[in-house]
């Protein structure tokens, strides 16, 4: 799947996105596997509290089944308007 | 519904002339314009404003579709821009019409509370001092309770 | 602080664009346009607007002040017409700009919450079926509780 | 002093402005001695909840003394915006 990252995630991670392979049934099990990858997504994904994320365009929790979703995106809190 | 992410500068008073001569039906149009503001220290440079394409679209519209359901609006639009703004530029718009002044302005303080913390946007400022994301703020966050 | 009554139309988007390059330093411009509306039955062949001269702009300042004085505002600015005015006609308009969007909202419900009944303003309709003083409103008259 | 009408008290009065010379303390004083004169003032006075007054171009309750006051205004509750 397309993961998808922006703001200082981008920044942190290094790339703004990617295609992964995975088998992670949820989000969270795709942040577990991610971070596992290298120091710089460790980093990123040190603390969820200030991380949220997208599942094909829709912000939802990170214990969502990631289904059949085509793209996964990461940010910070959003600073619209 | 008019919702429109883009780079380029626009006419803030040509869209809302526009605006109001489409809905003067209507006998209340309210907007909010906003305006990329220096800090206190008058040190900004720029502030670079970075998005998701597509979900911006998607959520913004989602938010209007839900403002026009809630309040009784003949319609309303939304500008937003991304990319890189000097202090005193136009980042966004919200304008609503509708028959009510009441309706017009609740649904446009709604549309910003919700812009101001769910449409996927990010601001950068960039000072004479470095770089700094803006973070995002608890009273954006706390003023969704109100809806 | 510009305050204006006049029997001349205005260009709500060249006043807005002039007042927001005026107060580009705040991040916040709110406003507000009545337009003249049409009545259910489509009837109204025109709108008069009478007022009192003098007190009109004293009463409009001073609530403009109270404003000012009340919220975080950077400036406010009022145009309200008189004379005869078709539907789909501009009424008036009030802007206001501040440093949050929350003060620039609530002072401009504020002023139009004001000038609905105390500014020295009266409306008469005049329909197919025969002319009309418009009655105050007691949901406006109520709307001042809020303050 | 100048006595303004407005709106539909002007209409009914048939007029927007007159001097009048009066020995009334308050507003509601000088609207007694204008009803007396005239039908036509007496019906636009008749009832005082639908009507404001303004001295020297400020809202002001019925029982507000003249005192030097050069403008007194009658009018319906006022309908800007």
């Amino acid at each position: 799947m397309k993961v998808l990252y922006f703001a200082w995630l981008r920044e942190r991670i290094g790339l703004s996105a990617e295609d992964v392979e995975t088998s992670a049934e949820t989000i969270k099990e795709l942040v577990h596997e991610l971070s596992s990858r290298a120091p710089r997504y460790e980093a990123a994904f040190s603390d969820l509290s200030a991380v949220r994320c997208a599942l094909d365009q829709n912000l939802v929790p990170f214990d969502t089944p990631l289904g059949d979703a085509r793209e996964v995106a990461f940010f910070p809190p959003m600073t619209g308007g | 519904m008019y919702v429109k992410i883009q780079e380029a500068a626009f006419d803030v008073g040509a869209q809302i002339n526009a605006f109001s001569q489409r809905h003067s039906k209507m006998g209340a149009i309210a907007t909010f314009t906003g305006i990329v503001r220096d800090n206190d220290d008058e040190t900004l440079k720029a502030m670079e404003i970075e998005h998701y394409p597509g979900m911006a679209e998607k959520a913004i519209s989602e938010i209007v579709q839900s403002a026009v359901e809630r309040w009784s609006l003949g319609d309303a639009l939304v500008i937003h821009r991304f990319g890189t703004l000097a202090p005193g530029e136009i980042i966004m718009m919200v304008a609503t019409a509708a028959v009510h002044r009441k309706d017009a302005f609740e649904a446009a303080e709604f549309l910003m509370d919700y812009l101001k913390s769910r449409a996927p946007f990010w601001k950068k400022e960039i000072t004479k001092e470095g770089v700094t994301w803006v973070p995002s703020k608890q009273n954006d966050e706390d003023a969704l309770d109100r809806w």
